[in-house]
């Protein structure tokens, strides 16, 4: 099937860039949510570089990187959850939703 | 505002690069068979006849094993950061949002140990179900009166613990048996795997609605 | 190859495991901690004695190794040459022990400088007893930390300062070593000690890379024995409580660089292959360079301490400059002068320890008149002095007689100008206290006199080991041929360890006219 | 055959057309997210995200990949989400209250 | 021995993953007993690691198939040389730091959720150490992750917090690089276990990019510098027994991964160039962190930066794996002994802040002077940090010397002992103290435990210093794979 | 009594004696016992056989001691004059706080002085040099007025300088040897450095001229009794050894010419300078310094001309002692001259100067006799030689005469003389003219006879002219005798130089800092300050760092980087 040999290609792009543009904004952007929405975003691009990859399989669809995905779904929320509290005890402890520009001096 | 966020600069430059560099791979990448093929063949002896959950209970249920402790271990981590602050803006109560639940959430719970159920001839599964139920419990959480008396800590626990648990005790049973560190001695996988689906599918609903609430409960001094 | 090791270990525990001991005892406990220091130090001298009985007169030999690498062992082996710096090692700490008992009465942290004594001794016979290089590297090392503390142990700024170019320059000095024995032992395995070297084979392929080990493993040991440009931690060094310098310079630390070289030069590369490479020329010239300038330095420095310690730097490169000859007699004289400058210098920094301690004199000019005052210790301290000018019948007589006939014998007849002028310095900064001392009057109280009033002239644990060492430093020249004197001992090693087959008559075997 | 292929081309080329849509609207929502400023309004984009990108998956034949973006990706992390904003902004009045207090 | 043939038998691999795992679990149902179990799961998991260690030395690397699936379907344990290695480490240390926190941990409420944490730390790592598979790989390496940024936030404060968020961030930013890597990886070779894409691999783009990525994630989560900036804060301010499982074990799990894939997956692809890049990054790390070492004021910060200088070493793998097949051994060796003497180090300096309830270098006299047995454990620790003799840092840096000459790279031989020198300046640094003149004073009252059990790591060092041949010989049962 | 134990107690007995006088309490009083030190020397002499050997392998490197005729003559001198002196020095020093002291230092020189005599290898031979050089110092300095520290400092320096050069020349023989048996080193004839170093080594302590300077210094300064030895019998010392270490047959002959020159010239010289001085006791040197010369010169024609060397070598040990004898008596005699009156001064210092000018019947004549007398069997001409030994004696008597105008005259202060003081000059005295008599009765007979009576009589009498005449030209013109020479000649000299290039060296900042002291110091200094910007440089980097954007764009670009070196890697591979 042609169809399939295309799209693929397609969301195997869309995830590199995501991936790129999800590093990019962790970056440069200094909330620390959007932080963590910037690595879920780069999660997600690999996840979809993943699927596109299993989509893309000579042998039919390959379900390894399906399962592959589905546990890396449940670790980066599990990572997410851990940074939104985390990230909140940040704000209450110092007034500030970032990372400081400099360290404590000691 | 937005330009100015994303303006040129090295980072950008870098990323770019970066990201030409990944396209480059990436469309280039060689045709290759992948693990459909093994998969496939091993299918007869998975016990369950999705190929995913073949795949993620079975093959390689270590990873989800440590999936699992995962989940737990952020919901042990986020205990250990403090006790939670209540949640803010609640909707407002009312008989809509109660006769909405009354209805949502066994509907909830049927499709969650539906799709729990069905996880092991076509999609969904543990997680796709527990999530469901997780989802069916935030709402709870959202709508119950502002403290609403937790249940006791031990079976929190418990319940948080129960999905790696029973992975564990029947990995380590398998290991016992003979069949191997995570092994299902074939005549029982199915049901091994799906007590274990079960098992981890109230784990995860448990957790999110754990992660949700963020911190140790309030009230309850469960940890003196 | 286990023959009796166990009894280097017992050696090298007697003062380790005291030492150990009495770092978690408490200050007050002053009779323990006496107890354990002279109970191991006498152990350590009698296991000694034992160790020189069943080698010489039983023929044992005693070896013990370790595996710990591949192809690479601790070993710890008693031949001749490290039974002769463990002896020396043994009867010093002895001596000093009961000084510094005396010395550190009623100062605060010594059950501290007590422990860490021990383990400087410990590390020293360990250098002694080491049978291969690596071995000798590790005590080497060991030695470091272990002198570390007790250089700093006044905790004062300046102690602190000193403790830090202390360390700068023997870890830069580790450092190179450890290289130097490293790239060794790629080439060569880690081989034992052994007479006449073990690199000959290798020498072929490996000239240059040879010249350069050696220079490194020069540089290495040079720091602690001081040599020209690695020289400047030992006067600082002085800030140290007397007993520390004592030991620090008559054993431990610079004796210790002396003794790698001696090691390196004799027992690892050989002094043929080591004067077929050239190298024994520069180290030579070092050696020389160091004895004149440390001698001019001592002229200049009026604290006695640090005159003495720059004396310390021109007398340690006798040593080398003794083996830097490559020839027997001259090995004889260098390895003599191992002992030899021991035992003078311990008698110096005794004496200057005495004074300091107990009239408070800290400066060469305080000395006026001291001498009707602590007769005793001023004739130590003449003896010990005179003894380092070279005067016979004193020890350091016996060291230049063989150094200047061994310069005659390499066909190196400028040394023996070296000898003279360095001979001539050291007359210029040791008579002007030795008379100030006999001869001055003294006006006025004393800077800050203790001790006073008793029937003998200071503590007699601070008199005692003077007198002792000092009688050594006057006996050992007076005496030097008999069996048991360090230069009947040097010849034997040079002799019967490295194979020089006329030594012994020339210098034990008179013709009677 | 032709009348057959040509229904087939389309239906492939439209279903590229969507791939190529969807994905250029998951960078954009992405890019949304991430350059804004208004943190809500990235919150809400990123569970848009999230549920387009379940989308995406079923169009990688994943739904049991969908499935959980869905109930995972979207759902739980998009709850997560509010209500670690929700805390945030009440922390930041109550730093503010305070700030005004002092 | 007879029960050696029995044991080969035995699949010991497991049941280290089991044994913290169902430790951690059961701290976390019965907290109250957090500390027992953790006890116990110390206590068991040390003569099983031993044992397992044993094991392959005996008879070879193990590698067990989970479910009794063969890769690339399954997912395989590897139970080689170089993985119980560090699980002889990770035990060891593990049971020496659980043992402290015994003493350290009393009366707090903290107490309880570092046991539990901890616990499962300690599982991560175990099961990071025998996994076979890149995928399982990055599980475990989350779950390291998640255990140590809770463990450095469990202290509370600002400093903490940012620290443990920054860490995260890194750690996660490592991730996601790494699980990249991962994606390619399969896209390129459609397998997962290490033997298998090892036996695959060529020199291609693909593999080239992965092994980028993946190799600068680890080293952000290895702490190199110049990612190393996360380490010193979370390090410094996390409770002692956290400090020490942090610089001495969580570090070395990212390069031991590192290391894992380079011996493993990449070996096709070309090092000249890649061993000076790293190279040079580990020299500014010793450098740097030595520099900075030198200058910082507090105890822990010192050994904290002590730390970064001394990951540099561990990153002369690149050019020593360049120069011979087996240069990492002296690498993986110098972990161990810095893992152990980083552990004693750290658990002293904790002995010491509770003692006098601060950790300003300048005013630690008297303290140092009253813990006599803390401040010998410093010394010796901070002896094998310089790598003086009789300790396991000597015989490191032994190695890494020998190794460096044997391939003719002077200028690591020159970086080795010039970073031998800078340690010893920050090390007597910390000891100085103890020489300044005044009064002993013990300050607070302390469990025993808390004295001894860094005493014994220091001693553990000393050990070490005699056990460059068996480990060596452990290591020589280690599984490498490539030439694809 | 063996003479292992014999030879080894002549020295050992004062060493000994040191040793007892550390002991508590009773050491204190132990110095009254110093002039029994010299028994065992004394009855050595008198029992022990010639050609007495001993062995000592435990000793230093083995050491051999034993008494020829030569060693015989000398250590009669030694143990006599020591003798006298330590019975003067009982009376002399009284119970001065420092008596101890004294004679501590008094029995070390004297057992080296011993030691030396009887020293039958050139290691025993130094030891003992050296004792007597050292110890003799303490001696010189014993009044520590500035006067005896200055001339204690030449001393100390010509005589250290003087153990270097001896020491070296010995080596060099010892080398060339091959032992250190003084028979053994016979065998060898010592090269032309090794000589040079010794006549330098030995010739400091034997007023050789150039290196004479201390002894005019010295002499005056030391208390009485050091005196006496110092010139009686420690210079001679320096004679001892270069009879020994360089025996006429083995040293080269153009030595002999040196030391004849040399010898010479100190005769006169001394002579010369000893006329201008002062004091009485500066006179005494110079003669000393005259007399070795003559000493000197005799050794040098040995050498010049071996075969004549059996005679006047023993002529040598004659005139030695006679010399000896009689300049001790002399100093002794100042001694007891400033206590009693003129006359009685000039008694008693009448007949040890006459007996030094060569007066008949003295030992003076028999000595002088006994060493010219082989000058005449010379194969070559010496009457040059010959006519100025004589014309020596001349000189001396001038010396003579001004030495007794010096004693005799100036301020006295009348004091008791107890028997510890003309005891032994009244001793010595009579030695000057008992001697030749007792040691070489035909000499003595000889010496009789008219020719010899006016050989050496006619030298007195132009020396008595000219002090004569020189004395009434003095008394004409009212003047008094100029201050021609000073004190220690060469010294003054050198020492005002000196002084000057220290002044120099004082004001000239670049020299009396320590050597290397301002490089150390800008090191000591700067570095510090230097490091401690280092250190903040690299915090303020990581304080760079430590900005996670920084670490951002570290982290992407050490991607891209790695990935550059793989490519470049690979590219170098395939390539």
């Amino acid at each position: 099937m042609t169809v399939d040999v295309i799209s693929p290609q397609i969301y195997l792009l869309c995830g590199v860039l995501l991936f790129v543009l999800g590093l990019h904004a962790l970056v440069v952007r200094r909330h620390l949510l959007l932080k963590i929405l910037a690595v879920n975003i780069m999660g997600s691009g690999v996840f979809m570089l993943l699927l596109g990859v299993a989509a893309r399989g000579e042998g039919g669809i390959d379900p390894v990187p399906h399962a592959l995905v589905i546990t890396g779904i449940v670790v980066a929320v599990s990572a997410t959850a851990v940074a939104l509290v985390l990230m909140l005890k940040v704000k209450a402890a110092t007034g500030l939703a970032r990372l400081p520009l400099s360290g404590p001096e000691d | 505002m937005i330009r100015r966020r994303f303006a040129l600069s090295p980072a950008l430059l870098m990323s770019l690069a970066l990201a030409g560099l990944l396209i480059v791979v990436v469309l280039d990448l060689p045709p290759q068979p992948g693990l459909a093929g093994p998969v496939a063949q091993a299918m007869d002896q998975a016990g369950v006849g999705h190929p995913v959950t073949a795949v993620l209970l079975n093959f390689r249920g270590y990873d989800t094993f440590l999936e699992l402790a995962v989940l737990m271990l952020a919901v042990l981590s986020i205990w250990s950061l403090g006790r939670r602050d209540p949640i803010p803006a609640r909707p407002v109560q009312g008989p809509v949002m109660h006769g909405t639940l009354r209805h949502l959430i066994p509907v909830a719970v049927v499709t969650g140990g539906y799709l729990v159920w069905v996880g092991s001839s076509d999609s969904g599964g543990a997680f796709q179900g527990g999530a469901v139920l997780g989802a069916a419990g935030v709402m709870l959480m959202l709508s119950l009166p502002r403290e609403m008396p937790m249940p006791p800590a031990l079976l929190q626990r418990l319940g948080l613990s129960l999905g790696v648990f029973a992975f564990l005790a029947v990995g380590t049973a398998g290991l016992l048996a003979g069949h191997g560190f995570m092994g299902y001695p074939p005549a029982w996988a199915y049901h091994l795997i799906l007590g274990i689906e079960l098992a981890a599918a109230v784990s995860i609903a448990l957790t999110l609605v754990l992660l949700f609430l963020g911190g140790r409960s309030r009230k309850v001094r469960h940890d003196r | 190859m286990e023959t009796g090791g166990h009894m280097l270990l017992l050696i090298l525990l007697s003062s380790l495991l005291p030492g150990v001991a009495i770092f978690f005892l408490k200050e007050q406990q002053f009779a323990l901690r006496t107890a354990l220091n002279l109970g191991g130090a006498s152990l350590k001298f009698l296991l000694i004695i034992a160790l020189l009985v069943g080698v010489y007169r039983d023929g044992k030999t005693y070896s013990l190794s370790v595996n710990l690498l591949p192809g690479i062992d601790l070993v710890l082996a008693a031949d001749a040459l490290s039974l002769l710096f463990a002896t020396l090692s043994a009867v010093l700490w002895l001596v000093t022990t009961i000084y510094a008992i005396g010395y550190l009465e009623d100062s605060p942290n010594r059950s501290r400088f007590f422990g860490f004594f021990s383990l400087c001794v410990s590390a020293t016979v360990g250098i002694a007893f080491s049978g291969n290089l690596i071995t000798l590297l590790i005590f080497y090392e060991i030695l470091t930390l272990a002198t570390w503390p007790l250089v700093v142990h006044r905790g004062t700024a300046e102690s602190f300062r000193a403790g830090r170019v202390y360390l700068a320059y023997t870890l830069l000095g580790g450092a190179v070593l450890l290289g130097a024995v490293v790239w060794l032992t790629l080439l060569a395995g880690s081989e034992p000690f052994a007479a006449g070297g073990y690199l000959r084979d290798l020498s072929a392929d490996h000239g240059p890379v040879l010249i350069m080990i050696f220079a490194m493993l020069m540089a290495g040991f040079g720091v602690k024995a001081a040599l020209l440009p690695l020289h400047s931690w030992l006067p600082r060094a002085m800030v140290a409580p007397a007993p520390v310098s004592a030991l620090l310079h008559a054993v431990a630390v610079v004796k210790a660089g002396a003794f790698g070289i001696v090691r390196v030069l004799n027992d690892v590369y050989g002094v043929d292959l080591a004067a077929d490479l050239g190298v024994t020329l520069p180290l030579l010239l070092l050696a020389v360079l160091t004895i004149i300038y440390g001698s001019v330095r001592a002229v200049f420095a009026e604290d006695l301490k640090q005159r003495l310690a720059f004396s310390t730097i021109s007398q340690v490169s006798y040593i080398i400059l003794g083996v830097a000859l490559a020839g027997p007699i001259g090995a004889v004289g260098g390895l003599v002068h191992l002992v030899h400058q021991g035992v003078m210098k311990i008698t110096l920094f005794f004496c200057a320890g005495n004074f300091a301690e107990t009239l408070g004199i800290h400066r060469v000019d305080e000395m006026r008149g001291v001498g009707r005052r602590m007769p005793w210790t001023m004739t130590a301290f003449t003896l010990a002095a005179l003894g380092m000018i070279g005067i016979p019948p004193l020890a350091g007589f016996i060291s230049k007689w063989y150094l200047g006939l061994g310069a005659l014998e390499a066909g190196l007849a400028w040394v023996t100008v070296v000898l003279v002028v360095s001979s001539l310095l050291n007359a210029l900064y040791f008579l002007p206290p030795i008379l100030r001392g006999w001869f001055s009057r003294r006006e006025g109280p004393w800077p800050d006199e203790r001790h006073g009033g008793g029937r003998l002239e200071t503590h007699w644990m601070l008199l005692l080991p003077t007198v002792a060492v000092a009688t050594m430093a006057l006996g050992m020249g007076l005496l030097a041929s008999l069996t048991i004197s360090p230069l009947y001992w040097v010849t034997f090693i040079v002799e019967f360890e490295y194979g020089y087959d006329h030594i012994w008559s020339a210098i034990f075997e008179w013709e009677t006219p | 055959m032709q009348n057959h292929a040509m229904p087939d081309e389309i239906t492939t080329w439209l279903l590229i057309g969507f791939d190529v849509l969807l994905a250029l609207t998951l960078l954009g929502v992405a890019w949304r997210l991430l350059a804004g400023r208004d943190l809500f309004r990235s919150v809400v984009l990123f569970i848009a995200f999230g549920l387009l990108l379940s989308l995406a998956w079923v169009r990688l034949a994943a739904p049991d990949v969908a499935l959980a973006e869905a109930a995972i990706g979207a759902g739980v992390t998009g709850a997560l989400l509010l209500v670690a904003l929700g805390r945030l902004r009440r922390l930041e009045n109550r730093s503010r209250r305070e700030g005004k207090n002092t | 021995m007879p029960w050696m043939d029995v044991m080969a038998d035995m699949a010991l691999a497991p049941w280290l993953v089991i044994l913290p795992l169902a430790g951690a679990l059961l701290a976390g149902l019965w907290p109250a007993a957090a500390r027992w179990w953790g006890l116990l799961t110390g206590l068991l998991t040390l003569p099983m690691a031993l044992l397992l260690a044993l094991q392959v030395h005996a008879h070879g690397p193990m590698v067990l198939y989970l479910g009794g699936w063969v890769p690339p379907l399954g997912i395989a344990l590897v139970a080689d040389g170089l993985a119980s290695l560090m699980l002889l480490m990770t035990a060891g240390v593990g049971l020496a730091i659980s043992l402290y926190a015994l003493g350290y941990l009393t009366g707090e409420t903290g107490g309880r959720w570092f046991w539990i944490l901890w616990l499962w730390l300690w599982a991560a790592m175990n099961a990071l150490y025998l996994s076979g598979d890149v995928f399982n790989l990055y599980v475990t390496l989350e779950l390291v992750v998640l255990a140590s940024v809770a463990l450095v936030a469990l202290a509370g404060g600002a400093a903490p917090l940012v620290a443990a968020m920054r860490y995260l961030l890194v750690s996660l930013l490592g991730s996601m690089a790494y699980l990249m890597g991962v994606a390619l990886l399969y896209g390129s070779y459609g397998v997962l276990d290490l033997q298998g894409l090892g036996a695959q691999v060529a020199l291609s783009a693909a593999p080239m990019l992965a092994a980028a990525l993946m190799t600068v994630g680890l080293m952000a989560k290895s702490a190199l510098f110049p990612l190393h900036v996360w380490l010193p804060p979370a390090h410094g301010s996390a409770p002692a027994p956290v400090s020490a499982a942090l610089s001495a074990l969580v570090v070395k799990v990212s390069f031991y991964l590192m290391l894992r894939l380079w011996l493993t997956v990449f070996p096709a692809l070309p090092l000249p160039g890649l061993d000076m890049l790293m190279g040079a990054l580990a020299m500014g790390a010793v450098l740097w962190g030595g520099l900075m070492a030198l200058r910082a004021s507090r105890l822990k910060q010192v050994v904290a930066y002590s730390t970064v200088a001394q990951v540099g070493y561990l990153f002369l793998l690149f050019p020593f794996l360049r120069a011979f097949p087996d240069g990492w051994k002296a690498v993986v060796f110098f972990a161990v002994a810095h893992g152990v003497a980083k552990a004693a180090v750290f658990l002293a300096a904790g002995t010491l802040q509770r003692a006098a309830g601060h950790d300003r270098l300048a005013d630690l006299g008297a303290v140092m002077r009253g813990r006599l047995k803390t401040s010998f454990a410093l010394g010796i620790a901070g002896a094998s940090l310089v790598g003086l003799p009789f300790t396991g840092g000597f015989i490191a840096k032994w190695l890494l010397v020998q190794t460096a000459l044997e391939a003719g790279l002077w200028i690591w031989v020159l970086m080795v002992l010039g970073g031998g020198l800078l340690a010893g300046a920050y090390v007597f640094r910390l000891l100085g103290p103890a020489f300044q003149p005044g009064p002993a004073d013990p300050g607070q009252p302390l469990p025993a435990v808390m004295e001894w059990v860094p005493l014994a790591l220091a001693l553990l060092t000393i050990g070490l210093g005699f056990a460059g041949t068996p480990v060596l010989s452990l290591l020589t049962r280690t599984l490498t794979g490539g030439g694809g | 009594m063996t003479p292992q134990l014999w030879l080894i107690l002549i020295p050992a007995t004062p060493l000994l004696l040191v040793l007892a006088m550390a002991l508590p309490g009773l050491g204190r009083h132990l110095w009254r016992l110093t002039p029994l030190a010299v028994l065992p020397a004394l009855a050595g002499l008198v029992w022990l056989p010639d050609g007495a050997w001993a062995f000592y392998p435990w000793l230093l490197v083995g050491t051999e001691l034993a008494l020829d005729p030569v060693g015989r003559g000398f250590l009669l001198l030694t143990a006599l004059l020591w003798g006298a002196a330590a019975v003067y020095a009982q009376g002399y020093l009284g119970a001065g706080p420092a008596r101890v002291r004294f004679h501590a230092f008094f029995l070390l020189a004297m057992a080296g002085n011993l030691g030396l005599v009887v020293a039958a290898d050139v290691v025993f031979f130094y030891t003992s040099f050296a004792l007597m050089s050292l110890a003799a110092m303490g001696l010189v300095v014993h009044d520590q007025r500035f006067e005896s520290w200055r001339a204690g400092w030449v001393y100390l320096g010509m005589a250290v300088a003087g153990e270097v050069a001896l020491f070296t020349g010995l080596i060099l023989l010892v080398h060339d040897a091959g032992g250190h048996g003084m028979v053994r080193v016979w065998e060898q004839p010592p090269d032309a450095m090794a000589v040079a170093l010794l006549v330098i080594g030995l010739g400091v302590k034997a007023g050789l001229v150039p290196l004479h300077v201390w002894l005019p210094l010295a002499h005056p300064a030391a208390p009485t009794p050091a005196s006496a030895v110092l010139s009686g019998a420690m210079i001679k010392a320096g004679l001892l050894g270069w009879m020994r270490l360089l025996p006429p047959g083995s040293a080269p002959e153009a030595l002999g010419t040196i030391l004849v020159v040399l010898g010479l010239v100190g005769a006169g010289y001394g002579v010369a300078a000893g006329v201008f001085q002062y004091r009485a006791k500066t006179v005494l040197a110079y003669s000393s310094i005259s007399q070795m010369g003559l000493m000197t010169a005799g050794l040098g024609v040995a050498i010049a001309h071996p075969a004549l060397a059996p005679a006047l070598i023993s002529a040598l040990v004659i005139y030695a002692l006679h010399h000896g004898i009689a300049k001790a008596a002399l100093f002794l005699g100042v001694g007891i001259a400033q206590r009693v009156g003129r006359p009685a001064a000039l008694a008693w210092l009448l007949l040890p100067g006459l007996a030094l000018a060569g007066m008949p019947l003295t030992s003076g004549a028999v000595a002088k006799i006994l060493l010219k007398a082989p000058l005449y069997d010379a194969p070559v001409d010496l009457s040059l030689v010959t006519l100025l030994l004589s014309t020596a004696a001349a000189g001396t008597l001038l010396l003579m005469l001004r030495f007794w105008v010096l004693a005799a005259g100036g301020a006295r202060e009348p004091r008791p003389v107890s028997v510890f003081l003309w005891l032994p000059c009244l001793v010595l005295v009579l030695g000057t003219v008992l001697l030749p008599w007792a040691l070489a009765p035909e000499g003595a007979f000889k010496a009789l006879t008219p020719d010899h009576v006016l050989a050496v009589a006619w030298p007195m009498g132009l020396g008595l002219l000219i002090g004569g005449s020189g004395v009434l030209l003095a008394r004409l013109w009212g003047g008094t005798m100029p201050r021609l020479i000073p004190e220690g000649d060469l010294w003054v000299p050198l020492e005002w130089g000196g002084q000057a290039v220290l002044q120099w060296i004082r004001r000239t900042s670049v020299f009396w800092r320590m050597p290397g002291g301002r490089l150390s110091r800008c090191l000591v200094d700067g570095l510090p300050r230097l490091w401690a910007a280092w250190l903040d440089r690299v915090a303020h980097g990581e304080r760079l760092l430590l900005r996670w954007e920084t670490l951002g764009l570290m982290f992407v670009g050490l991607v891209l980087a790695v990935l550059a070196v793989l490519y470049l890697g690979a590219v170098m591979v395939s390539s």
